[in-house]
């Protein structure tokens, strides 16, 4: 029965290999990431490793020629979904002048991209939540039909932010769909000390909508949860909270050093359920994705990374001056 | 031409420029039906309904981030504070977000936001509804502080903050809302931001003042002028970023200036008042750079007596600026 | 049956008696403000009336010998019960030097006495929650048997400080009792435009504690419920969140005119509802208060009004220069 | 004596204190088994447990408010923001609450509790991880803002501000952290809130600054003595309230004074410190007063060509003493 899972939720073969190749490709982008922080090539990675299924699952349920989407520091995954290419990424990660998020003014993963209705995002974490509902509220008043979706972190939705947004959606009943990705871990915290509640989706009562808890590492159950809150938008219900559990498999970023406070067993627990692996093999059974196939899409992923770091690590820094633009409008 | 107060100013700016561009709107706390606790947005909610005057939650960092979100998509959110003191949740919001958003997408996104707040005291409004809190914005790149003198100045500039793409705090002194009245055209028109007004013109003592102090500066000129001390009076208007050539220009003027807030003295705005002109004319000065500003001390306290002892009058900036003249 | 309530929950007929003579107190003082302010002898009043029996009844559940407490603006009634008098309160009320509260320094009705432990509260809302919290966590590291007793509006349980708080309060399992007066208004703003849950106190599963709403004009019922919660926080069972659901009789402030956004009718029908005519009702029907014995507490209750307003009035202001002191410690 | 970094200096001075204070205890995001994001608290855990080395939900304003509690009850929190960049959500919560809890409850309450958090750049940290936040506080009777620049500093004041019976602001240089290295005695003692401390005696011009640019100062000067230029540094060490004594001393001892901030110009601390001379001893001045700063653009870029271009370092400060010797 696995094999009809996806056309059963209105998916494509095409559009499920599609789903693969991204996550493959936020992964590999990912790690090419670390082994150039490594070689002291980039000062700086924070990962989405473990998470792309979440993201992209979620990503394909969206209208990503109309929606918003207001992503976290993770959500390589989505950006990738939205339009950003491998190239705009490494010229980031390389704070080159070219990047589109912020012409190498801001760390890596800080996305934003105005053409792909990325809203721009800072470090302090929740507050790209009220604009995403500031968003959904232009599209009320605006009588538009797209949907505004925002992630988070399990941790990040302690912050008074997210209870002050998510009230906000629910009284307007706004169309915004708030995807809290939780990886049991902020930073060195783990999740029973981050929160008191058992599941972050137990939240949505509190602002009158409806909350659910998925499976992170399934694609499609994220998608499906996904598609059905965007539907709820678009007909005037709503907002929606979702809480994806997955795990992170890397160190908070490159500063951090997790074996201060987790054991690598539980590390290496987690990733047997590496979504990559399972949705792969799920693809295969499923009769829509060969081995040669599967090397294809990732041949063509690795040229596509080659290529992207070449780019990045040859364009051109800023001009110092630069830095005098744009404080306001010129 | 209509005379109207410092508050009717500001319905009359928000009610034309809704009329006028329809991306423009209000929220805030009790800004629909009870048209706001002073009365700045009394008819609006009648006049454009409940969509583009919005009774937001009880939650200040909403109201911020939200218009935030609007303005990013092109909206031109218009967000009450109800009281400058409670635009401390915001705080992350407005100096985070608002503020850089331009710079850090390098030009990609930005935030047309203007967020209104009562300031100031003498108003029996003790420690939480008597604040001034423009300097603790006022070292924020990518911010603008407005903050206007008169019923015509409110007009002018509300216009323009509505109309401005970057995200402005506009400050309004609670105590001139009823007290203050004069002309104001009733045809649009708009005063620029950034630019500080010499509110008479004067030769022995500067005075560089904002806000409600600006008019006890004006009176306390009126009865100097009897003794035969010419002040002349700078308004900042803008008190972020200052405009530094007005401000050096006037304090070349007279060489003996005078700095006015009704905020704590040190850390001020008017410390970086100050520091501009002890930077660019110096040799200019014949006296001291004298400061009158409230006590340290947290805030105005509520009983008459202790309020009295915080507030600016016209008889302390007299004083002062006797005591320059006679320098 | 309703005889035996007070009993059948542990209160002696004096003490049921007692917190009907607290809600009367509350209620006089409360009206006596209004009277001197229209008078113009004191520039601001903000109300208790409608809440005396959820604040009163609360009171009485808790310890207050040893329990702290973060009122806000309207609890008169739970300031009296923790030990705050008539007096005191009219010392505030004219802003004079011997106001416990402030030293006339904040508007009337920012209460704060440490000697009965009662937190000082500032304008800003909600701030007094994660005080209350921080208060609940100083009771489990030094290992004492208080609870920490904090209230709010509905509309306050919008800000992030509520949520911050209470997650704070539920990971850490602390002995801190929320009672929430929903009296259906924020200034203007009507509960349905405020929270988008039905009740506020759906939020407690967010911060994995119970929650539960009850009527505020039932002094016993909202006696039993803060009961309950109290013994959980002593047995270190954590925190609980209850919302007490009444009305406000007044308009917001003596500065605001409630007929710009709600009807009359309204107010005349949830003044029906009015505690203390029905906890009178209670009482002589259970047959512990005579009408006689209603009137010797009433005036009893005036002539410390009385005498409480006069002493007040004629007490001395603040020294102006007194406005120096105690920025820091001296 | 044994030779101390800064970060360890931070470190000796929490473990030493809550040894002697049981009432002492640390709250925040990360502070526990991990030891902080930069190992401020690092074996403290360990060493106290649990319930005085506490882990926080992600939420700043709750780490301030809970602390807030803590402290009216007696105990004596030790609060750290992650980064200063973060402190922006607990604005309300340390503005309207910390800094006048005393001062509103008539000394009935008081809040003794320390708020510490690592600020400045240089470190690749763009524009939140890189901020100087204090002009913010800068404005707020009832806070103290302590920001020492060594490790012996370090050590004594951060002693002192635990001890302290009213909320101070601790903040640490990020760069300075592991950069610098000092001498520091095991013994306890403590320094003094509220002074500021002459680190090099000098003739020709006198700098004012604190923090990190201290050290940038000391490298400028010992250069420019070859050329014979001495110079005077004043480190404020206190920015908030001032120490307006020292400061007019060390402006009236070369009458030539430059001030230094990392932070963006407009706005900063320094603007008041100018302030101070320009109203106390300006005839005392041979030379206009120099401010050297970041500028105003919202905070330090990412990209190392951009991050440079911000930062102050040694070079540009002895430019500006040089300017001023020869003025
Ligand atoms: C307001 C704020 N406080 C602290 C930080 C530092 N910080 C960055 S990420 C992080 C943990 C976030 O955890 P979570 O929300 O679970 O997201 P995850 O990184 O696990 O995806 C912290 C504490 C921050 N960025 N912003
Ligand atoms: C942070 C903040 N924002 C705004 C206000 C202004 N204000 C005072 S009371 C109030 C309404 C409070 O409503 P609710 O919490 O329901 O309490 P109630 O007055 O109904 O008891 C508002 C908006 C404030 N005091 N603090
Ligand atoms: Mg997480
Ligand atoms: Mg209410």
């Amino acid at each position: 029965m696995a094999q009809n899972r996806h056309q059963s939720l209105g998916l494509t073969d095409e559009q499920a290999v599609d789903i693969y190749r991204h996550m493959v490709l936020a992964r590999k982008i990912d790690e090419r990431m670390w082994l150039l922080n490594r070689a002291g090539k980039i000062p700086f990675v924070i990962s989405c490793q473990g998470q792309e299924a979440s993201q992209i699952g979620a990503s394909f349920a969206l209208d990503r020629n109309a929606d918003y989407t207001a992503p976290y520091y993770r959500d390589l995954g989505v950006v990738l979904a939205f339009g950003m290419t491998a190239k705009e990424l490494m010229l980031s990660a390389f704070a080159k002048a070219e990047d589109p998020n912020s012409g190498g003014r801001q760390m890596p993963s800080h996305f934003g991209q105005k053409k792909n209705r990325i809203l721009s995002q800072s470090s302090p974490v929740t507050t790209q939540l009220p604009h995403a509902v500031g968003i959904a509220l232009a599209a009320k008043m605006e009588k538009k039909d797209f949907a505004s979706f925002v992630t988070l972190g399990e941790g990040s939705s302690n912050q008074g932010d997210f209870h002050e947004g998510l009230n906000f959606a629910g009284v307007h009943k706004l169309p915004v769909i708030t995807m809290v990705e939780n990886n049991k871990y902020a930073i060195s915290v783990p999740l029973d000390k981050q929160i008191a509640g058992k599941n972050v989706s137990d939240r949505a009562s509190s602002y009158g909508m409806p909350g659910v808890t998925v499976d992170g590492n399934d694609p499609l159950a994220v998608y499906e949860e996904v598609k059905k809150a965007r539907e709820r938008a678009i007909n005037g219900e709503g907002p929606t909270l979702i809480e994806a559990v997955s795990y992170r498999f890397t160190a908070h970023s490159s500063d951090d050093d997790d074996r201060q406070y987790r054991e690598s067993a539980e590390v290496e627990e987690a990733k047997k359920n590496d979504a990559i692996i399972s949705f792969a093999a799920y693809l295969k059974e499923a009769g829509i994705m060969t081995d040669d196939q599967e090397q294809t899409i990732r041949s063509e992923i690795d040229a596509t990374v080659n290529e992207a770091t070449d780019y990045a690590e040859k364009a051109a820094y800023p001009e110092p001056e630069s830095a005098y633009q744009y404080v306001y409008e010129e | 031409m209509p005379v109207m107060s410092y508050i009717q100013a500001v319905t009359a700016a928000l009610q034309e420029e809704m009329q006028r561009d329809e991306k423009v709107f209000i929220l805030g706390e009790d800004v629909g039906k009870k048209g706001g606790v002073f009365g700045a947005t009394k008819g609006l909610h009648d006049a454009f309904g409940d969509d583009r005057v919005l009774d937001t939650p009880l939650a200040e960092s909403a109201i911020a981030g939200v218009g935030i979100g609007a303005a990013m998509y092109g909206l031109r959110p218009v967000a009450e504070m109800q009281f400058a003191d409670f635009i401390m949740p915001a705080v992350n919001q407005i100096i985070s977000e608002a503020a850089k958003m331009r710079y850090r997408s390098n030009n990609d996104w930005n935030v047309p936001m203007t967020i209104r707040a009562p300031f100031g005291g003498g108003v029996h409004g003790a420690l939480y509804h008597s604040q001034s809190v423009e300097a603790l914005f006022a070292n924020q790149p990518g911010l603008k502080i407005v903050m206007p003198s008169t019923p015509y100045d409110v007009k002018g500039l509300l216009k323009a903050s509505i109309r401005d793409n970057d995200p402005v705090l506009f400050f309004e002194h609670k105590r001139a809302y009823r007290l203050l009245k004069s002309e104001v055209p009733e045809e649009d028109y708009v005063l620029p931001i950034g630019k500080a007004d010499v509110k008479r013109e004067g030769s022995d003592v500067t005075v560089i003042t904002y806000g409600l102090s600006v008019h006890f500066a004006l009176q306390a000129a009126e009865k100097l002028e009897e003794e035969g001390i010419d002040t002349h009076i700078l308004d900042l208007r803008t008190v972020y970023p200052l405009d530094q050539e007005a401000i050096i220009e006037a304090a070349q003027k007279t060489g003996k200036v005078l700095l006015i807030t009704e905020d704590n003295k040190e850390g001020s705005i008017i410390g970086e008042v100050a520091a501009i002109i002890a930077e660019n004319c110096l040799f200019d000065l014949d006296s001291p750079i004298q400061r009158l500003a409230g006590p340290d001390i947290p805030a105005m306290p509520f009983s008459p007596t202790m309020e009295k002892n915080f507030m600016i009058n016209p008889d302390k900036v007299e004083r002062a600026i006797r005591e320059l003249a006679e320098f």
